[in-house]
């Protein structure tokens, strides 16, 4: 168990253009579950193989356990990962790809083997230890990559999305493996994945990472409910939060037709208006008015789009199992105040 | 899921890679580099002398290494045509849902793991102008008057030994048809059914220019296999009668090592003018194959 | 209809005379090596009466097929060998490491396997004269070796192209050194694909003649094929012994097709299937 | 790294060492390739005076390899031009290219030669230095099956030669008779298509002039020269050959000759008898083969129709790289000596450089060496074939022209005529 610092770690590579990462800083604790999030080349797959020494680190500093680890080969920085592949030696049998890395370490068989035993016995692999990888099911193989890094009790863990490989319902199953797995164990885990849900409910922590950059970091509620940017906000929540362009006048914002008060102070001028569609209230006299365009039943929610004079987006609303309006009829909404969102029209960072 | 590559790490690309680079340049890159400076030498067992491009001149006057050039890109332009066109004939046929096709397939295919001196003795024994097979038949079916000796001939040898090759390597084509023929998607040719196209038109429309980057591959690989060709030659007929069926290969390993002159030089020089013409003829038709690719796709 | 019998039939024809033409040559020349060559010479296309298999032994030690055998079998497998691991490693470094020169050297390879055995061959037989390797089994197994080696390193490459990186990360992060890595992960996972080469190189070199009648004189130390040829001169009016002679050549091509067919012919015909 | 680095190394250590192990043990063994792997007598012969080499010289061994022809001399050259090879070979007075690359010892010491014929000794003279043991001498003949030429009407002639228009004769009679008149196979040979041909013109010519056509004195549309190739050209288009002469072999135009299909003539040199004498299911004439000897066919207006061919065949010669000189020339000196000489005409019927009484040839076999005298009486001797006297081009060119396409019917005189001249000019 070990501690990860990075200070203004940063990726170029040789061909030249935008670094993959730059400056991205943040320290995950002893017994952490860090999680970094993104969408498909942000960068945050780059950080996880710099701090597991696959790729070399160009700018800033790493440190495991406060120990510079930047010119550390990858073998001696005591970790272990699991990839989205899972990466099984298809050569070998379960038991030798949970045994692999520890032969190289020159430990005695029996431990090796008590070590094996004890992975297969908490990952429920013990019937499997003698079929090769293509032998197994998809689920079965994502255990033996976890049951790979477990045997080598390493600092930290790492996990380049574990599960994205795998059919929704058994996500859901193991994520709640690897929730139970990382209290079990205490220790320090960073994972990497593009799927919110994996983020909000397995993270300790989770940072959000956008072109190489973090965006934000902090508990999963936390950027949830106060979204640092308008990345962020849009990209966490489904739908997500709705992110309308408005105007700051005189105490208000406009937005299209409608106005609405100030959730705080700001100086005036175009902003972005965000409001999550869980937080629209329908009701008669709201100031938010406009037409329903489409009708979106899920059976437990229902999702309503609608169009609001004098503004370009439509603006969801996420209402109860019955829909409070019909296709094309007008419908009437408020949001309450704290549930407000501005940002800075320019940058998309936020105002309030 | 591939990363971006690392920076060149030396230390594990060297190790991996001087092995097979010693081998590439002792044994391939000097020889041929070697046999250059051979070109403009007189190469005798006790005396090496400056010649510049004497035996090159001496080439160009050679009316057997003409010959020899003739009936090698005669045989390089004739066989793959061959064998490329039966080919796709039998494949066609065993596309069509034959029984057996998997036995066929393979029964077809052995001639080409044949060594050619097997294969040239056995040929010989078919062409044998008394007992033969090839006039056995001819016989058989009252043709005899037909009958040659067919190796012996300078109007019979060569297109002989051309319908050698094919028999050796149409197995071959077959094969590689034949499954460029399955890995088309089978929607393709349902449209065209669909479309109410007949056979004929199902396989000149639609199935033969859709393996036609194939087909133009097993051509280039045919043609240079036979700018190759030496064994099955120097086993039936030594290049003969007359010259009928000298090629380059042949010519160069007579003067090199069978002629009493014992000179390498000239050889060399036949060698190195082969390797020039063998390699823009590729360069050539890989260029063609390639422009002929990008039109496809 | 009965426009799609008749084509059923004409296509049927086509594959009968073609198998028949494939096939018959070898089922001749196994009937004569059966047979002596007075009952062959009074009857050429006659099957055995008594099958003589008594002659595969006279051939085998009568007329030094003993020896051939054992040449061939030591020189193929030797170059064989030694090309699977150069190449290997060659095409494994080709395959997963970046580096300025990296389809340079691949191209030179790869056209290589078009150059016309003249350009090298003269050559090869100063050079290997001048190392005291002329006329010796090494130095045929070097030459093999070197011969076959952009063939085996074009198709491993591609291969090897496939193996997905994370396999290699996972093996650096479980402690192993880039050569360990390719000893233990790359070259085991590769596996097929060097099966396919071992079997396409040992039939191709196994059948090899231009190299071999050029750097190898000694009797003792020739290859099968320089063994057949040497006695279809003045000994070919014994067409019985020499179909026994070939039959040797033959058989163990054969086996090693009847067992190895598919991956055979994957390898065969891996350079035209694009 | 680690140990594994070994791997490939370890498979060439392999390689290595199995060929260290299968090296020979070099000592006091002498090599010798011969040719004659299908030639029981000539083996026979060699394997005798290997034994009695042996015998009277404890310690020193000969190893004998026996190759066919045509591998034998391609494993020479290159052995050779590798600065390696046996320490004693087969070779034949045509092959003065390896007098020229010194790759020959000079015999002139260590061998006895005043038992050696002094014309034999000079075939393989150069420069005054004698570099070759001329084992086998033979002359050109033509065989005959007397029964067939019997069947046909025709009787053995008194001189023992017929003349063109007479063979030409027979040849077409035998055709009538539907059988092959004349068997010949140079579908693996340089030279024995060109016999009847060279036999011509020697007898046509003279032995001066036809010395000087075969150095290029005197050109080949000569009308003398264009006159004997017109008799042949005549036997050709009367089909006097097999339809397959061109791809027929030495050995197959021997059973050709003698079993399947039988001819009545077979123009071949003396050495017939090393083959014809095997046992029959080795390709030998049957038992009771009523062979007869005859001169080859006189042309109109011959200069000199007792003239014929002699030449110096298998001789044995001694390697300048060998590591043991001296024993191998002790090791052909033991053939020269009269009984090695007649053991020689006893064993093979066919004659030899080494000096031998006739006479001393007895046995079952004596018959047909008196034969064979008889068609040599009062012959005058050219020495060589022109493929032991021509190089380079004009020898490549003789051996596609002459040899193989004149008597299989491809090319016309006026086409010999005009290759040879060119062949001789660009000499």
């Amino acid at each position: 168990m070990a501690t990860v610092t990075l200070d203004r770690l940063g990726k170029r590579y040789a061909g030249g253009g935008a670094p993959a990462v730059q400056d991205v800083t943040f320290e995950v604790a002893h017994g952490e579950f860090f999680v970094l999030l993104g969408p498909s080349g942000c960068g945050k797959s780059t950080t996880l193989r710099m701090i597991a020494g696959l790729e070399a680190i160009t700018e800033g500093t790493l440190a495991i356990d406060g120990k510079r680890m930047n010119e550390v080969p990858a073998r001696d920085r005591d970790i272990a990962m699991v990839f989205q592949s899972y990466a099984l030696y298809p050569h070998m049998s379960v038991y030798d790809n949970m045994a692999f890395g520890l032969r190289r370490r020159a430990m005695p068989k029996a431990e090796i083997d008590r070590r094996v035993r004890v992975a297969a016995a908490i990952l429920g692999l013990e019937p499997f230890l003698g079929r090769r990888p293509h032998a197994l099911s998809g689920g079965q193989r994502q255990r033996v990559a976890v049951g790979r890094a477990i045997v080598r009790d390493p600092k930290v863990f790492l996990f380049d999305e574990p599960l994205s490989n795998l059919d929704a319902a058994l996500r859901a199953s193991t994520r709640q493996e690897l929730i139970r797995l990382h209290r079990r164990l205490g220790a320090t885990m960073i994972y990497v994945t593009h799927d919110q849900v994996e983020a909000m409910t397995m993270g300790d922590r989770i940072c959000i990472m956008d072109h190489g950059r973090v965006a934000q970091i902090g508990a999963p509620l936390d950027v949830y409910r106060r979204p640092a940017t308008t990345f962020v906000a849009g990209f966490l929540g489904s739908p997500p939060m709705n992110l309308l362009p408005a105007t700051v006048a005189d105490g208000r914002v406009r937005l299209g037709e409608a106005t609405l008060t100030l959730p705080a102070r700001v100086p005036e001028g175009p902003v972005t208006l965000g409001v999550r569609p869980e937080d629209l209230v329908p009701v008669p006299e709201g100031p938010l008015r406009g037409e329903v365009v489409a009708v979106e039943p899920l059976g437990a929610e229902t999702i309503l789009s609608l169009r609001l004079p004098g503004v370009e987006r439509e603006l969801m609303l996420r209402a109860g199992r019955s829909a409070p309006a019909g296709l094309g009829e007008r419908i009437a909404l408020v949001a309450p105040h704290d549930a407000i969102h501005l940002f800075d029209a320019a940058t998309g960072c936020r105002l309030t | 899921m591939t990363s971006p590559r690392e920076r060149p790490a030396w230390g594990a690309i060297v190790p991996f890679l001087l092995p097979a680079t010693v081998f590439y340049l002792g044994l391939t890159a000097y020889p041929v580099i070697r046999t250059v400076w051979n070109s403009v030498h007189e190469v005798l067992p006790r005396r090496e002398a400056y010649v510049g491009g004497a035996h090159y001149v001496e080439l160009w006057a050679d009316d057997t290494f003409w010959r020899a050039v003739r009936n090698t890109v005669t045989w390089a332009l004739v066989a793959p045509f061959l064998e490329v066109s039966i080919a796709l004939l039998l494949a066609l046929a065993l596309y069509a849902r034959v029984p057996a096709a998997r036995i066929l397939r393979i029964a077809w295919f052995t001639p080409v793991l044949m060594s050619y001196v097997v294969v040239g003795i056995v040929w010989m024994w078919i062409y044998n102008y008394d007992w033969g097979a090839a006039n056995a038949i001819l016989r058989a079916v009252g043709l005899g008057h037909w009958a040659q000796p067919w190796l012996g001939t300078t109007d019979t040898a060569l297109p002989a030994l051309i319908v050698v090759t094919t028999w050796m390597w149409t197995g071959f084509n077959m094969v590689v048809l034949l499954a460029a023929l399955h890995a088309l998607p089978t929607e393709v040719i349902e449209a065209a059914e669909l479309d109410r196209c007949g056979w004929g038109a199902k396989l000149t429309r639609v199935m033969v220019p859709l393996i036609l980057p194939t087909i133009l591959n097993l051509l280039v690989l045919s043609f240079v296999g036979k700018m190759k060709i030496f064994d099955l030659v120097w086993i039936t007929t030594k290049g003969g009668p007359l010259w009928s069926t000298e090629t380059v290969s042949t010519y160069v390993y007579k003067r090199a090592f069978e002629w009493s002159t014992f000179d390498l030089g000239y050889p060399s020089a036949i060698a190195t003018v082969w390797f020039v013409i063998v390699m823009s003829f590729v360069a050539v038709l890989t260029w063609m194959v390639r422009r002929q690719q990008k039109l496809e796709y | 209809m009965w426009g799609r019998v008749l084509a059923r039939a004409a296509v049927m024809l086509v594959i009968v005379l073609w198998t028949m033409f494939a096939a018959g040559p070898f089922l001749w020349v196994a009937t004569i090596s059966l047979r002596t060559t007075s009952e062959f010479m009074a009857a050429p296309y006659a099957l055995p009466e008594t099958w003589r298999f008594d002659k595969f032994a006279t051939a085998w030690t009568g007329s030094g097929y003993d020896t051939y055998f054992t040449n061939s079998i030591l020189v193929v497998f030797s170059a064989v060998a030694i090309v699977t691991a150069v190449g290997a490693m060659a095409a494994h470094a080709l395959a997963r490491y970046r580096f300025p020169g990296n389809r340079l050297v691949y191209l030179l390879i790869f056209s290589t396997i078009v150059l016309p055995p003249q350009i090298t061959v003269i050559a090869l037989f100063q050079t290997l004269a001048k190392l005291g390797l002329y006329d010796t089994r090494v130095g045929l197994t070097l030459v093999y070796a070197a011969v076959q080696l952009p063939l085996t390193v074009y198709i491993l490459e591609s291969f090897f192209a496939r193996i997905p990186a994370d396999l290699f990360d996972a093996a650096r992060i479980d402690g192993y050194s880039e050569w360990a890595t390719f000893w233990k992960v790359a070259f085991p996972v590769a596996m097929p694909a060097i099966a396919t080469v071992v079997i396409l190189n040992t039939i191709l070199l196994w059948n090899e003649f231009l190299y071999a009648v050029v750097l190898i004189a000694d009797d003792a130390r020739r290859t099968l094929p320089l063994g057949i040829q040497k006695f279809m001169g003045d000994q070919l009016e014994d067409y019985g012994m020499i179909a026994t002679g070939l039959m040797i050549a033959i058989v163990p091509v054969v086996l090693i097709y009847a067992i190895f067919s598919e991956k055979l012919i994957q390898g065969m015909t891996a350079g035209a299937v694009k | 790294m680690t140990p594994r680095r070994a791997m490939p190394g370890c498979a060439l250590a392999a390689v290595l060492a199995a060929a260290a192990l299968a090296a020979p043990a070099a000592s006091q063994e002498i090599t010798l390739w011969s040719h004659w792997a299908a030639e029981q007598p000539k083996r026979q012969f060699i394997e005798e005076a290997i034994r009695r080499f042996e015998a009277a010289h404890p310690g020193v061994t000969v190893r004998a390899t026996w190759y066919e022809k045509n591998a034998l001399y391609a494993a020479l050259r290159t052995a050779l031009r590798a600065g390696q090879g046996p320490d004693v070979f087969y070779a034949e007075p045509d092959q003065v290219e390896y007098v020229q690359n010194g790759f020959l010892l000079d015999l002139s010491q260590g061998i006895d030669w005043a038992n050696v014929e002094p014309w034999a000794r000079e075939i393989w003279t150069h420069g005054g230095k004698p570099y070759g043991l001329p084992l086998e001498a033979w002359t050109v003949e033509l065989y005959v099956n007397t029964r067939l030429l019997s069947e046909l009407g025709w009787q053995m002639p008194a001189n023992l030669q017929f003349t063109h228009g007479q063979l030409l004769e027979i040849v077409r009679k035998a055709r009538e008779r539907n059988i092959v008149p004349i068997s010949a196979g140079v579908g693996d040979r340089p030279f024995p298509g060109a016999f009847l041909t060279h036999e011509t013109l020697l007898m046509r010519l003279g032995r001066v002039d036809y010395g000087r056509l075969l150095k290029g004195e005197i050109r080949w549309d000569d009308p003398r020269v264009v006159e004997s190739l017109r008799a042949v050209r005549a036997l050709v288009e009367a089909r006097a050959f097999p339809p397959g002469v061109a791809t027929l072999q030495l050995g197959q135009s021997h059973v050709y000759f003698h079993t399947n299909p039988g001819t009545v003539f077979f123009p071949m040199g003396s050495w017939y008898t090393s083959r014809a004498f095997n046992p029959p299911d080795q390709g030998g004439q049957p038992a009771d083969f009523p062979l007869g000897i005859l001169r080859m066919p006189a042309p109109d207006n011959a200069a000199c129709p007792t003239c014929r061919t002699i030449a110096v065949g298998g001789s044995y010669v001694i390697n300048a790289a060998s590591r043991h000189p001296d024993k191998a020339k002790a090791f052909l000196n033991a053939f020269t000596t009269p009984e090695m000489g007649a053991l020689w005409l006893q064993n093979v019927m066919v004659q030899t450089g080494i000096k031998a009484d006739v006479g001393m040839v007895t046995g079952p076999r004596a018959g047909y060496f008196r034969d064979l005298a008889a068609a040599n009486e009062g012959s005058e001797y050219f020495f060589g074939i022109p493929l032991q006297i021509l190089q380079g081009r004009a020898r490549d060119t003789f051996t596609q022209v002459v040899n193989t396409a004149f008597i299989s019917g491809q090319v016309t005189v006026e086409e010999v005529v005009r290759q040879m001249n060119a062949a001789m000019g660009a000499r």
